[in-house]
């Protein structure tokens, strides 16, 4: 799939159609690997890379990338594509400039599974029939494939792409997933239960800013919480509150806009499972407001800057769940 | 739950101007009694109120924050109140997934005509906040008045 | 030398913290260590470093320095120090064990920084050789050596027991304080799991990465290197890397109203911010490119230039696994080398 | 450094018999910012506002805060107060210390507590105001009417009236609307034709006013006192200013068996024609679908007669571009199509029809020449069952779920005029209610049952069916008498519900107007602002709204024009200076803001920028229309970035209010 990519990359640049290619390039290791711009054959035939560990969302990128000199061909997975055309639909990505190639998804390998299994010194991971076998300083070591599994891919939505000009590989459906279970689950707890919960996981933020960074759903010219004037601006949380602010905030900015793909999660450094609070609004909004994906077109109006009036009233949260 | 009967809530009620606020008044006009722990804020539609400043008033030291908005239908600039359901109903929601007690924020539709709901509303609002006491799931201690 | 067995060790915990808070690193989840206040029963973790270094230790990301209050016309200033209670951190690896130098370097020349110097002096720094390093590890790059810690004690692990080596006076306090529950021993065999170590060092992917191309002298061509745009273009700009960095040191001052007074507070900055070192008249660095040289040029030029060519890094690899798009010193320093 | 002044009023014991005035007085002179603290007896009444004019001289004062009563009852007197003594209006608050405390609270403490943290929330709130003023937007003096019914004409004619430019877009080749097909009108029994085509002349004669018809309104862009409106003129085949509307073309057409919309499709017209005789303009209209020329290129007999030489078979649709100062809406109404109800037969029996095709059948210029046959055998009908609510007041999706309001009146007025011209006819009306409140109407309905013997009958027709015999077996319950009743009827007439017409939900997306569920209008206020739409500068007449009869309509549209004249005789309009207004640095260009806002006042456009790492960029920001704009909020909310804030009450000022309270 990846020299399929290549190829096709390569063409594209030759023949004119693009001027670039925004993929990935490798690393030191097997799965340090960084989103990229190339701009020639050369550069793509060295270092791309797209593989199993190949698990960023590179559309944000692209708000930027759009903007400049010439069309950039994206590679997108189906899960990117959402935040793509969430983009696209937002004005924040310029559609002409950017050409789109569907590519396979998931799932993709987490390298923090494999090292949560205490598995360290890791130095090449090799998928064999469902089967990893991962070398090691320390020796070689072997796990099963789903149990290396990517958070952002456990629950996979969609295996569909909802934008693109041409498709490496094919296409395929929107998924039944059970994405929702965690948090009925959390839903099912007392509210004290909650707290404790949200209070352990929030506690542990650093406020380093990857999540909010890396969302392509916050794309905001200037984030309220850097901007002196909004009077909420901080830069670490001084206090627990100021922990709970920054994320219900920030969940509440991307409600009916995040496309859920996972980002926010995976590239927590404290593994906190941010997800769960955009799944929540998710959730919320396909049962009292009727199924919505954020992305799946560019057209819809998104939940929040819509209503019906016969809505249901706020006092539904009394009615749910457990107190 | 034990009601602490010297403890004093800070209740919050942001009103719309065209009906809740006009109807707070009324409930003035017609000497209606409600607790004065409730302070009210002014603004033009229910739709002004931004979840930050929900936020904000629990973090400074409120105990309740209370929402009051034209009924739907009703609204002066005719839907404004329609968006702040949706977005008061999934800010509720998202505090009560996080823990928060439900009973410290209320949504209510009351009317410029309505000034016994809104006296009846804020007495039960505080009586409600009372019995669940003073704000500790989302209070900033260094706002905590000691 | 001093030891204690393995069986053991909880009880050295529950005695050195029935006398000074104890920190020591837990699993909060595999592969997620974190330094915790021990209490008892605690278990030691066995991962190899925690997620934030123990920087915190000595500069917490969030400290209040001064509370002022209005009355009338006047302002009242309080000074909200208080002495620190005396403290020890348990298991602290070499690499976060040489960031306490460059802290130091940096917090305690004049003017000398109370607030991390009160700190410093209360805390006493138990470190713990390493035995199993991963393959992010880099410290030799700066002249560490793993398997011989600084600190004010090391602790040693030969797989049964926990020998003890007392390198300043306050290690050497330490170790009287606990010397009752520690025994002589033979350590024979510690030296053989060190060579090991010291073996697997070599072998490490990152091992022959080299300072030679960097240092205070190299300031110009460095910071001219077309490289950089290249480098910084993923760059989301986020402070991971600075947050979980055991050396970089720094904050921001900021002030927050209560609604009774006002309290001033620092917290981390990153330089990887926007907003990072904005002033009145706006912001040196304006471009990610920019903010981004900053943070390596910082470590791998400005630092050893004001320092006697102390790299502001330890190679401890935390950026390398924590970086959302993997983009980290090492390759910076690869990208920018003279071969 | 502000320097406000706070101004406690006693309000006589209002406020003093429960709020220690002085203490709140004292109190607030120790905030911040605050210069002078005073109390008064009145601070409304002539010297209390001496008062505050000459603190704000004597003391410079940048803000002033009155702690009295709402500010619903005297913001204005202050403002205006202040603004006379040279301080900015909108540089005023008030704490409402007597609504909203003296009045609620008995305990003098906690009610002197509560009224000391409402009047620091509004210093609070002071110090961040900024001086406002309130901007002006020109008026181009001509007014829209879309829609030339009933509702239209008067509209139009009452605008000219006062002197107004007004155009008349109609998207039938004729003005007259629906009121042109009624045969009488009810409770007068007058003649619909004999009081509507004088109008219709006076329209079209009158100097001021210009008939568009047979045209639509294409697009809409700008607002109130401003708006740019393109008009397409559909091609009607015929060079209005030619045609003297002879008919001879009429006559000589080949293509005679098109059927005849202005008669419900019961008979037939050419293919080039005029709907009937009193139509303005009179002008042919050649019907494209039907016409040989225009279809197979053979024919030209039209032409070839055309003395005026009209005849223009390459004539294309045409856009005209104007300005407006107002625009009201009148598009009207039309009976559904009761197809989808099996039980009435109506889609396949020819003797079950609606109420609007027996106003034609009974009209003198309808299919019959007047004389009231049975469709499907030219008979005259001896029995007529009447079926009320025919998809009104439903609760399943075949219906409306409202009342259609006229039905019930003219299905009095056609029992009453079928017994008055065939006395030997039997007249049946099933009904679930009657309603009839109007003038002269309960009269009418019972004239109707007691002189005109009405069989007026409380139940519902459960099925209507056609026998072999010609004659129709009508089934019915009779709720009083509770029993089963079988009616042989030679016709039965569907009161069907009337609906907005299928015109008006893409014109009120291009309006930025408000709809309701069933694409009825939306008044700017129920009770209040009933022909005003939500919209400024667009106003709302007839049927488009809600269901209404004749003079309802006239005199909606009457007020309609009425509100329209008043927008058109000023030269500009003070715009309210507390609105939305984007920081352009901080706008992501999303659109959010633009989907809540109710009145399309925000547009984006593309800008650029000197960006902070000194590269320019070409960014799509909003900009807030401050004339369309009326200041509820619902924008900076949606805003992620905050670059969406609001005058007089922004983010900043709410939160300092949320602090002082909370403190």
């Amino acid at each position: 799939m990846q020299e399929a990519m290549i190829k096709r990359a390569k063409e594209l640049l030759a023949d004119g159609t693009v001027n670039r290619v925004m993929g990935w390039k490798r690393g030191e290791f097997s799965y340090d690997i960084t989103p990229a711009v190339f701009e020639t054959a050369e550069e793509l035939d060295a270092e791309f890379v797209c593989d199993d560990l190949t698990q960023a969302n590179v559309s944000k990128y692209l708000i930027k990338e759009s903007r400049k000199e010439g069309k950039i061909l994206a590679l997108l997975k189906p899960c990117d594509t959402y935040s793509f055309n969430q983009l696209v639909k937002e004005h924040r990505i310029i559609r002409e400039n950017v050409y789109v190639i569907g590519i396979p998804g998931g799932p993709k390998i987490d390298i923090e599974k494999i090292k949560a299994k205490e598995i360290s010194g890791i130095l090449s991971v090799k998928n064999e029939d469902y089967t990893l076998k991962i070398e090691t300083i320390y020796g070689t070591e072997t796990m099963p494939y789903y149990e290396a599994i990517s958070g952002k891919c456990e629950n996979c939505k969609s295996k569909k792409h909802v934008v693109f000009d041409e498709l490496i590989g094919e296409d395929g459906d929107v998924l039944e997933s059970n994405r929702f279970e965690m948090v009925e689950k959390l839903e099912n707890m007392t509210a004290q239960e909650r707290y404790d919960f949200w209070r352990d996981q929030l506690s542990k933020c650093i406020r380093c800013n990857a999540c909010r960074n890396v969302c392509p759903a916050c794309t905001c010219e200037n984030c309220v919480f850097d901007n002196p004037k909004s009077g909420i601006d901080n830069k670490a949380a001084a206090d627990s509150f100021e922990e709970n602010m920054f994320h219900i905030i920030r969940a509440f900015h991307v409600a009916g806009r995040c496309t859920d793909c996972g980002e926010c999660s995976r590239v927590c450094p404290q593994n906190i499972p941010l997800h769960l609070l955009n799944r929540k609004f998710i959730k919320d909004i396909n049962s009292l407001y009727g199924e919505y994906q954020a992305g799946a077109d560019t057209t819809s109006r998104a939940p929040l800057n819509d209503y019906s009036t016969d809505d249901c009233e706020p006092s539904i949260v009394h009615e749910r769940g457990v107190e | 739950m034990q009601v602490n009967e010297n403890f004093e809530p800070v209740i919050v009620a942001f009103c719309c101007n065209w009906c809740s606020y006009a109807g707070a008044d009324l409930s003035g006009t017609n000497r209606l009694n409600y607790p004065s722990n409730v302070k009210i804020i002014r603004v033009p539609c229910s739709c002004r109120v931004n979840p930050m400043f929900i936020l904000r008033a629990f973090q400074k030291g409120a105990d309740g924050v209370i929402l009051c908005g034209c009924h739907p239908g009703d609204c002066h600039y005719t839907s404004g109140n329609y968006f702040t359901r949706r977005r008061i109903t999934l800010l509720y929601s998202m505090l009560d997934f996080l823990g928060i007690e439900r009973n410290r924020t209320r949504l209510e539709w009351v009317s410029a005509a309505e000034g016994a709901k809104f006296a009846a509303v804020m007495n039960q609002f505080v009586e409600d906040v009372k019995k669940l006491g003073p704000n500790r799931r989302l209070e900033d201690l260094r706002c905590r008045k000691q | 030398m001093l030891k204690i067995s393995a069986a053991k060790l909880n009880d050295l915990f529950d005695a050195i913290s029935a006398k000074q808070t104890l920190y020591i690193p837990v699993d909060r989840e595999p592969n997620a260590a974190e330094f915790k206040k021990y209490e008892s029963g605690m278990k030691l973790s066995a991962s190899l470093n925690t997620i934030r270094s123990a920087k915190d230790f000595f500069f917490p990301q969030t400290e209040n320095l001064a509370d002022f209050k209005m009355n009338g016309k006047n302002i009242e200033v309080k000074d909200i120090r208080e002495e620190s209670e005396d403290f020890v951190i348990f298991g602290v690896r070499a690499c976060d064990a040489r960031s306490f130098g460059i802290l130091d370097k940096v917090f305690l020349s004049e003017p000398v920084d109370s607030f991390y110097k009160n700190r410093r002096d209360h805390g006493t720094v138990v470190t713990m050789a390493c035995t199993r390093p991963s393959e992010t590890c880099f410290c030799t790059t700066f002249g560490i050596d793993p398997t011989v810690p600084e600190g004010d004690c090391a602790v040693f692990f030969d797989g049964e027991n926990y020998f003890f080596l007392d390198r300043t006076e306050k290690g050497t306090k330490f170790v009287e304080s606990i010397s009752d529950m520690l025994e002589e021993g033979d350590a024979s065999k510690l030296a053989e799991v060190q060579e090991n170590a010291r073996n697997i060092m070599k072998k490490l992917p990152l091992a022959n990465l080299s300072t030679d191309s960097f240092g205070g002298d190299k300031l110009n061509e460095l910071f001219d290197s077309d490289k950089w745009a290249d480098l910084s273009e993923a760059c989301i700009g986020c402070g991971t890397c600075t947050f979980v960095c055991p050396t970089c040191q720094c904050y921001d001052i900021r002030d927050f109203n209560t609604g009774r007074e006002i309290k001033r507070f620092r917290c981390w900055d990153s330089c990887m911010y926007s907003d990072f070192t904005k002033m009145a008249h706006g912001n040196p660095r304006t471009s990610q490119l920019e903010r981004f040289r900053q943070r390596f040029m910082h470590k791998l030029v400005y630092f050893p230039a004001n320092n006697d060519g102390e790299f502001g890094c330890v190679g401890c690899g935390r950026c390398l696994s924590k970086c959302p798009i993997s983009m980290n010193i090492v390759k910076v320093m690869k990208a920018l080398e003279v071969k | 450094m502000q320097r406000i002044g706070v101004f406690v009023c006693h309000c006589g014991t209002n406020i003093a018999a429960t709020v220690d005035v002085k203490a709140v007085a004292e109190a607030l002179g120790h905030e911040a910012g605050v210069v002078i603290s005073q109390d008064y007896q009145y601070m409304c009444s002539e010297s209390g506002q001496d008062l505050v004019k000459n603190a704000i001289k004597e003391h410079n004062l940048t803000g002033v805060v009155v702690c009295s009563c709402s500010p619903r009852m005297h913001e204005n007197t202050f403002r205006k107060a202040a603004a006379s003594a040279g301080l900015n209006p909108y540089l005023v608050e008030i704490a409402n210390i007597r609504e909203q405390c003296s009045w609620i609270h008995k305990d003098i403490a906690s009610a002197t507590d509560k009224a000391i943290v409402l009047g620091k929330a509004a210093v609070a709130k002071v110090h961040l105001n900024a001086p406002l003023t309130a901007g002006e937007s020109p008026v181009v003096k001509r007014a829209l009417v879309i829609g030339g019914g009933i509702a239209g004409i008067q509209t139009a004619l009452d605008i000219a009236e006062a002197g107004f430019e007004v155009d008349i877009v109609e998207k039938e080749p004729t003005i007259g609307g629906k009121m042109a097909q009624i045969d009488k009108t009810f409770p007068t029994l007058d003649c619909a034709a004999c009081i509507l085509t004088p109008k219709m002349v006076e329209a079209a004669q009158n100097e001021k006013i210009t008939i568009h018809s047979f045209s639509e309104v294409a697009d809409v862009k700008g607002f109130v006192g401003n708006f740019t409106v393109t008009i397409k003129k559909k091609a009607r085949f015929v060079d209005e200013t030619k045609c003297t509307g002879c008919g001879l073309c009429t006559e000589k057409c080949p293509m005679k068996k098109v059927p005849n919309e202005f008669n419900m499709g019961l008979d037939n017209r050419t293919a080039v024609y005029i709907p009937f005789a009193q139509a303005v303009p009179k002008v042919a209209t050649i019907d494209p679908n039907y016409c040989l020329m225009l279809k197979n290129g053979k024919c030209g007999v039209c032409s070839k007669v055309c003395t005026a030489g009209a005849i223009d078979y390459k004539q294309t649709d045409k856009m005209i571009e104007q300005k407006y100062g107002a625009i009201v809406v009148a598009t009207g109404f039309n009976p559904i199509k009761p197809d989808k109800y099996d039980e009435f037969a109506y889609s396949y029996c020819p003797d079950v029809v609606t109420s609007l095709e027996l106003e034609r059948l009974m009209n003198a210029a309808g299919p019959n020449g007047g004389t009231l046959l049975r469709p499907s055998d030219k008979t005259h009908p001896h029995t007529i069952v009447f079926v009320q609510c025919v998809g009104s007041r439903c609760d399943d999706e075949k219906g409306k779920p409202y009342c259609s309001k006229i039905c019930c009146m003219y299905t009095a007025k056609h029992a009453m005029l079928i017994r008055e011209k065939y006395p030997d006819t039997e007249v049946y009306v099933f009904y679930i209610d009657v309603r009839t409140p109007g003038k002269n109407f309960d009269e009418f309905y019972r004239r109707a049952v007691e002189q005109y013997n009405v069989h007026y009958i409380k139940g519902m027709v459960g099925k209507v069916t056609p026998k072999a015999d010609g004659k129709i077996d009508v089934q019915a319950s009779d709720l009083l008498a509770n029993e089963q009743l079988h009616i042989n009827a030679d016709m039965v007439v569907l009161a069907t519900a009337i609906e907005p017409d299928k015109t008006a939900r893409p014109l009120a997306t291009m309006l930025t107007t408000q709809m309701d569920t069933n694409d009825f209008f939306t008044e700017a206020h129920p009770k209040l602002r009933p022909v005003e739409s939500a919209t400024a500068g667009i106003f709302l007449s007839g049927a488009c709204q809600g269901p209404k009869d004749i003079p309802e309509t006239v005199a909606q549209a009457s007020a309609a024009a009425a509100k329209a004249i008043g927008l058109l005789c000023k030269n500009s309009i003070t715009c309210n200076p507390c609105v939305a207004h984007s920081d352009e640095l901080m706008c992501n260009g999303c659109s959010a803001c633009e989907k809540v806002c109710p009145y399309g006042a925000i547009t984006y456009q593309d800008k650029e920028f000197r960006m902070p790492d000194r590269s320019t960029a070409i960014r799509r920001v909003a900009s807030v229309n401050p004339a369309v704009c009326q200041g509820c909020g619902a924008c900076t909310v949606a805003c992620p970035s905050g670059a969406m804030d609001l005058n007089g009450f922004s983010n900043s000022q709410i939160m300092a209010e949320v602090d002082a309270i909370c403190k």
